[in-house]
């Protein structure tokens, strides 16, 4: 009895061992990368771009914990980056820049905002909760739209990056970069207990099998909207940082459009792995800022015209390039590293 | 604001409302027969106008535009059905919708890529030209009762084919119960095809008809998707007869909720206040619309039973 | 994908070791555009008349070796932000020509201003960057977002119309263009009727002009809505009834899809491709030989934005480090302009004159916007006043 | 006699003028294995899910341990010690067979709105699933994923989640259903064993296993109970054999 307990930490040791390194590299890049960035003579885009990476990736990652744990399609997610970056832009056009303020406020309205919505839309299933909560995200961008004393449609430019304690500590990048890495880490290992906690157990139960769940005294719904409040707090996070790291901010950051784009992202990096979503993130953006020129470069035999229109349709390449990873990569990027150790 | 403007309104809210429906048919039927999620039903919509464009250009006509437009979205549908959406069926629905937002991406990008990036435009027939008075000193393009006309004529025949024909017995029983057609030793594959190139030809055929009206541009099709799930969520996932009352709806609301929300607002608010609160509101009206009969009805209006 | 990835860090590397060996020889400029989605048509002539102008001049500005880097912004304005970063840090330009979407002005200006680096609008105006947030380093080739509309309400005001229906998209620029409307005009305002961004179906607003006759209409209705607009404004038989002003609606990037619809409408705008100087004759010419469609404003504006980098660095012996003297001889703006008078006014926005625009066909059979009268000289934008920090 | 554990009174279901469940009135008494037999199509599977609460009744009562449980949720009447397995079978295939059942355990001890611990890790959770596996001959079969289990090693982690709830009263749908003759058998033996500790409400087809398990049985005809008595005299009942003439499955 207590031996089959003991052993039983390890199903298939080979292949989940090397799997478990890839969030540490990948952490470790992320910690490392500011050295290359100073390297490279372009440090403050570099770091823009990484930066960005991160807030996209635990955006991604915040959106996988109910997709990939849960199977909860929410379609309306880029409505918590909204409310993370107007929690920063409303209270700093009154003069509160204080993060020790704003990220309570933004982390408390991404709360409400899943607990209503989330309650409302959980009644439905399937697609009809991926619409519900396209609904929600909406009306919230639309009600952005609308307020011009914040910028309406053309947004608003914040002064500086937050305070912290009264101190512009984020000015600096490198600083907004180890910030930004901080709670990337922070989210990540908080999502990791949490899908294996005891909650985390009946998220993932219920996502299996949401009858059998019940059917042994759980009510899915009730962890189901905790999770989804979970999630929407994170992605309210990467809302704030992401307006700090534009130093802007706007109803763009709740389009549809990138609703989808995170979905895109956890698929392109493999639901359900938690890193797979911030890889999935680092491999959309990479592609969009550089297939440009991968396309540019790669395309050196031809004439300048058709070099040039083949770099400014770089989606016609982009397209495919889906297309082809989902034919041929089941699991995403995730599924590609894992194969080779399953021989 | 009076009885006839509430009749152009309501004219122009059945109108949006079957365009929007001759688009949601396809996805319904592709939806609930084949349980599949396709995103590129958009940019199917999008290819029907760039094609009526570019045909009616070079026939000079645009009846001939449409007879040559038609055939060429069926065809063009069947490709995409062969070359990518075939090896999706069996997959799960966020790869499906992930491949197809490729399909989205490529097709806008190509379009531009052999159209340019100026919207194109599609003269209005001569004959359906002009406008008809129906009501005093107020008139209603007879391009637009065309639209009326055609719309209305597309769904009968749905109606037909659905309820009175052996393909259309197949279509309600798959979207009802799958694995019992495949039992039925029908050749499910050519059944797929079948449906998804009607589809496609539908949307082709919405495209059509609201070229001459529209610009046709580039990524023309992305709102208009929305919408069509916007529809065919509301109607219930499969129902052609749900689609259709749904389309009018959501024609009906958007349309008639947009000029009158902000006259109804000024009963209770002052007028400045109305006005800007209505202008706020009026995008939304869709969405809340939607967000309230999911909340009543979580499966839809015409839930099909599974 | 793995693959993949290592091309793009390796990419990444090449890209980012060879700009400072590059920095020296050949002065950089980078075009942010709006190249993809639907408004990409807006983006393409500001980037023809840019390289237009880049063949005009012979490929030098300045007698400097040019590099023009072309970006797309996708109009998304955080992807625009770190784009603008790659474009100052990574490739070390030294101009950024663009945006055409004032959202995206609004977000870059801060990163491109910040690092002393000159942006040049060859469209974007919005009123914060013409006056309180007003920046030494940027410039605009065209004008404030409210002045064409201005001309408009002159217009309105100057022929004595009495009941004006206006009509916006709902968002912000849509409220700034009717408020720059009423700037000037002081007669009623019948209706103030705002549909959705990316509106499709105009019927229920003509509906409302038809039963409330107005003396014109004034609309504001960009890109792929303007077209649908015309369309259906002729369609519904109103067109010869009730006149049609406007302003972004009609111009060359929508003609081409409006056609006969459009017609004897009205527009506002600083110049017209049948304004008559020769410089302006050669181009408008020149730009239909080379991309077989009549050039609008924009390509205008990206035309003389090069011949301002041109006159500037010319000035300074074709040295783009010294920032301050690049800075003044930009703000002498000691080039001839297309639109013939030329000058900045304190916040960096042209002073210069407005004319009232309408549509004809040209002999070739395309369509263009001809100029009617005059309706401004000299004109200076409403938010000069608030911008301090120029001089 | 003591008082029932479960009653059923005058339960009704119907969709439509289709009536299923046709005022249904049962009581099965503690410690009893009942079972409720009928031809195919009777109602019985319908008539499991009113009990456990996955359909709601259109009329009529439902009682546990005299209680009236009829607007209760499923999860609640769970909590009431009312657990089932299912006809199809239910399971979680990606968690382990350990898992499964300790999924069942963690459910009724503590409260699962905990974000931090290893859930698969805690030992008492453990060690109650694997007592309940033990119980159905699965302590071998613990960590296999329970997607690869066989159909009737599925059948029987379907019984030791059913345990792993602590029931006092246990709704079995078919748990014979597609299972080989030695798997079969071994469920038998373990609803033999599981008899004497709780009591059961069975469905089978399989009449073998219900004659020589049940103390009593239920007919189900038509939605209708036209019989309710022991094996030996239900089996001479004539209405029984009506019902069930021509059915070979009828001993």
């Amino acid at each position: 009895m207590t031996e089959l307990t003991g052993t039983q930490t390890a199903p298939a040791p080979s292949s989940s061992m090397r799997i478990d390194s890839i969030p540490l590299v990948l952490f470790a890049a992320f910690a490392a990368a500011p050295l290359l960035a100073s390297a490279s003579g372009a440090e403050g885009y570099v770091l823009s771009l990484l930066t960005r990476i991160m807030i996209f990736g635990l955006a991604a990652m915040s959106l996988d914990l109910i997709l990939g744990y849960g199977a909860l399609v929410s379609f309306g997610h880029a409505a918590f980056l909204g409310i993370g970056a107007y929690a920063v832009g409303i209270l700093a056009s009154h003069g509160i820049e204080d993060a020790l303020i704003q990220i309570p406020a933004a982390l408390g309205a991404s709360a409400l905002f899943a607990l209503v919505t989330g309650a409302i839309s959980l009644r439905t299933k399937g697609v009809y909760f991926i619409m519900i909560t396209l609904a929600f995200a909406q009306m919230l961008f639309f009600l952005a739209t609308s307020l011009a004393p914040y910028g309406g449609d053309d947004g608003l430019t914040l002064p500086n990056r937050s305070l912290i304690a009264g101190a512009g500590l984020l000015e600096n990048d490198y600083a907004f970069y180890a910030a930004t890495l901080l709670c990337l880490i922070g989210a990540y290992l908080l999502s990791r207990a949490i899908v294996t906690s005891r909650f985390g157990r009946v998220l993932r139960g219920t996502k299996e099998n949401a009858v059998r769940m019940e059917a042994v005294g759980f009510q899915p719904f009730r962890f189901q909207l905790a999770a989804y409040v979970i999630s929407g707090m994170m992605a309210g996070l990467a809302g704030w940082l992401m307006a700090n790291q534009a130093e802007f901010i706007s109803p763009a950051f709740m389009t549809w459009q990138r609703s989808g784009e995170l979905i895109f992202m956890v698929v392109l990096g493999g639901l359900g792995s938690l890193h797979g979503a911030i890889i999935g993130a680092a491999a959309f953006l990479l592609l969009e800022e550089f297939l440009p020129e991968i396309l540019h470069a790669a395309s050196f035999l031809l004439n300048d015209d058709i070099r040039s229109r083949l770099t400014e349709n770089w989606q016609m390449v982009f397209g495919p390039l889906l297309i082809l990873i989902v034919l041929f990569a089941r699991g995403g990027i995730m599924g590609l590293l894992r194969r080779p150790h399953h021989g | 604001m009076t009885a006839t403007l509430l009749l152009i309104q309501t004219l122009n809210g059945l109108q949006f409302g079957l365009i929007l429906f001759l688009i949601a048919a396809g996805l319904t039927l592709v939806f609930g027969v084949m349980d599949f999620i396709n995103l590129a039903h958009g940019v199917q919509y999008m290819i029907g106008a760039y094609l009526i464009a570019a045909f009616s250009a070079w026939t000079g006509g645009f009846g001939w535009g449409l007879v040559l437009a038609l055939p060429t979205a069926l065809a063009f549908g069947l490709l995409l059905e062969v070359l990518v959406f075939r090896h999706l069926y069996e997959r799960d629905h966020l790869d499906q919708v992930l491949a197809t937002f490729g399909v989205i991406l490529f097709l806008n990008q190509g379009v531009k890529f052999v159209w340019g990036a100026a919207p194109l435009s599609v003269p209005v027939p001569d004959i359906l030209s002009g406008s008809v008075e129906i009501a005093d000193g107020l008139l209603y393009p007879v391009y637009r009762l065309a639209i009326i006309a055609a719309g209305l004529l597309v769904a009968a025949l749905l109606y037909v084919l659905v309820n009175f024909t052996r393909v259309g017995m197949l279509v309600r029983a798959g979207a009802t119960n799958p694995q019992m057609v495949s039992a039925l030793g029908v050749n499910i594959k050519r059944l797929f095809m079948i449906v998804f190139g009607f589809g496609a030809m539908l949307a082709g055929f919405a495209g059509a008809m609201v070229a001459p009206i529209l610009s046709v541009q580039p990524g023309m099709g992305d709102n208009i998707l929305i919408l069509a799930f916007v529809v065919i969520v509301i109607g219930g996932i499969g129902s052609i007869r749900g689609a259709f009352l749904a389309a009018l709806l959501i024609g009906l609301v958007d349309t008639i909720g947009r000029s009158f929300a902000p006259n109804l607002l000024r009963l209770v608010l002052d007028p400045s206040a109305a006005s800007q609160t209505g202008r706020a509101i009026a995008p939304m009206l869709i969405y809340i619309f939607m967000a309230g009969v999911l909340f009543f009805r979580p499966s839809g209006l015409f839930p099909v039973k599974r | 994908m793995n693959a993949t990835i290592k091309t793009l860090g390796l990419a990444a590397a090449v890209t980012l070791a060879a700009a400072p060996a590059m920095a020296q020889e050949k002065l950089k400029v980078g075009l942010l555009l709006t190249l993809s989605g639907p408004s990409a048509v807006l983006g393409q002539h500001a980037r023809d008349g840019f390289q237009l102008a880049m063949k005009d001049l012979g490929g030098k500005l300045g007698g400097r070796d040019v590099e023009v880097i072309v970006v797309d912004d996708e109009l998304k304005p955080d992807v625009a932000v770190t784009k603008v970063k790659g474009l100052i840090e990574r490739d070390k330009v030294d101009f950024v020509v663009g945006p055409i979407f004032s959202n995206v002005a609004v977000a870059t200006h801060k990163p491109i201003t910040d690092s002393k680096t000159f942006y040049i609008s060859p469209n974007a105006g919005p009123s914060n960057l013409a006056g309180k947030s007003c920046d030494p380093y940027f410039f605009a080739t065209s004008y404030q977002n409210d002045q064409n509309h201005e001309v408009l309400g002159k217009v309105a005001e100057n022929r004595g119309y009495k009941k004006v229906y206006l009509l916006a998209p709902n968002y912000q620029a849509g409220k700034d263009a009717l408020a720059g409307f009423k700037r000037h005009y002081k007669g009623e305002i019948v209706e103030e009727s705002y549909v959705p961004l990316n509106n499709l179906d105009f019927q229920s607003e003509l509906a409302k002009i038809a039963s409330m006759q107005p003396d014109a209409i004034f609309t504001f209705m960009p890109g792929g809505m303007g077209v649908n607009l015309v369309k259906q404004y002729r369609a519904a038989g109103l067109a010869d009834r009730i006149p049609f002003l406007s302003a972004f609606t009609v111009d060359e990037s929508t003609l081409p899809a409006q056609q006969d619809a459009a017609i004897g409408m009205f527009g506002g705008s600083n110049w017209a491709p049948n304004l008559d100087t020769p410089q302006n004759k050669k181009f408008v010419q020149d730009y239909v030989a080379a991309y077989n469609s009549v050039p609008a404003s924009y390509a205008m504006h990206a035309y003389d934005a090069a011949l301002l980098i041109d006159s500037a660095l010319k000035a300074t012996g074709g040295k783009a480090d010294d920032k301050e003297a690049l800075r003044t001889a930009l703000k002498k703006a000691e080039f001839k302009s297309l639109r013939g008078d030329f000058k900045f006014g304190a916040n960096n926005f042209p002073v210069q004159d407005f004319y009232l625009v309408k549509v004809g066909k040209r002999p070739d059979g395309k369509f263009q916007t001809e100029i009617v009268e005059k309706v401004f000289d000299d004109y200076a934008d409403a938010y000069a006043k608030e911008c301090a920090a120029t001089n | 006699m003591a008082e029932p554990l479960l009653e059923l009174r005058s339960l009704r279901k119907n969709y439509g003028a289709l009536v299923v469940t046709d005022h249904v009135s049962l009581s099965v008494r503690p410690g009893e294995l009942h079972a409720i037999i009928g031809p195919n199509g009777a109602g019985k599977t319908t008539l499991i899910h009113q009990v456990s609460g996955m359909l709601p009744s259109n009329a009529g009562q439902i009682l546990f341990a005299g209680e009236d449980i009829t607007h209760l949720s499923m999860p609640q009447r769970v909590k009431r010690g009312l657990a089932r397995s299912f006809q199809i079978t239910s399971i979680l295939p990606g968690f382990s067979a350990m898992e499964n059942v300790a999924l069942a355990v963690q459910a009724r001890s503590g409260s699962s709105f905990r974000f931090f611990g290893n859930a698969s890790q805690e030992k008492g959770l453990n060690g109650t699933a694997m007592d309940c596996l033990s119980e159905v001959g699965l302590g071998a079969r613990a960590h296999i994923p329970a997607g690869l289990l066989s159909h009737g090693e599925k059948r029987q982690l379907e019984l030791a989640i059913g345990l792993a709830t602590k029931p006092k009263l246990l709704l079995l749908d078919e748990p014979l259903a597609g299972t080989g003759h030695d798997e079969s058998q071994r469920v038998v033996e373990t609803l033999r064993r599981l008899k004497s500790r709780l009591t059961i409400v069975l469905i089978e087809h399989d009449m073998d296993a219900v004659f020589s398990l049940a103390d009593r049985v239920s007919v189900l005809v038509y939605g209708r109970v036209i019989a309710t008595d022991t094996p030996e005299r239900v089996r001479e009942n004539p209405e029984v054999r009506a019902a069930y003439l021509g059915d070979e499955e009828m001993v």
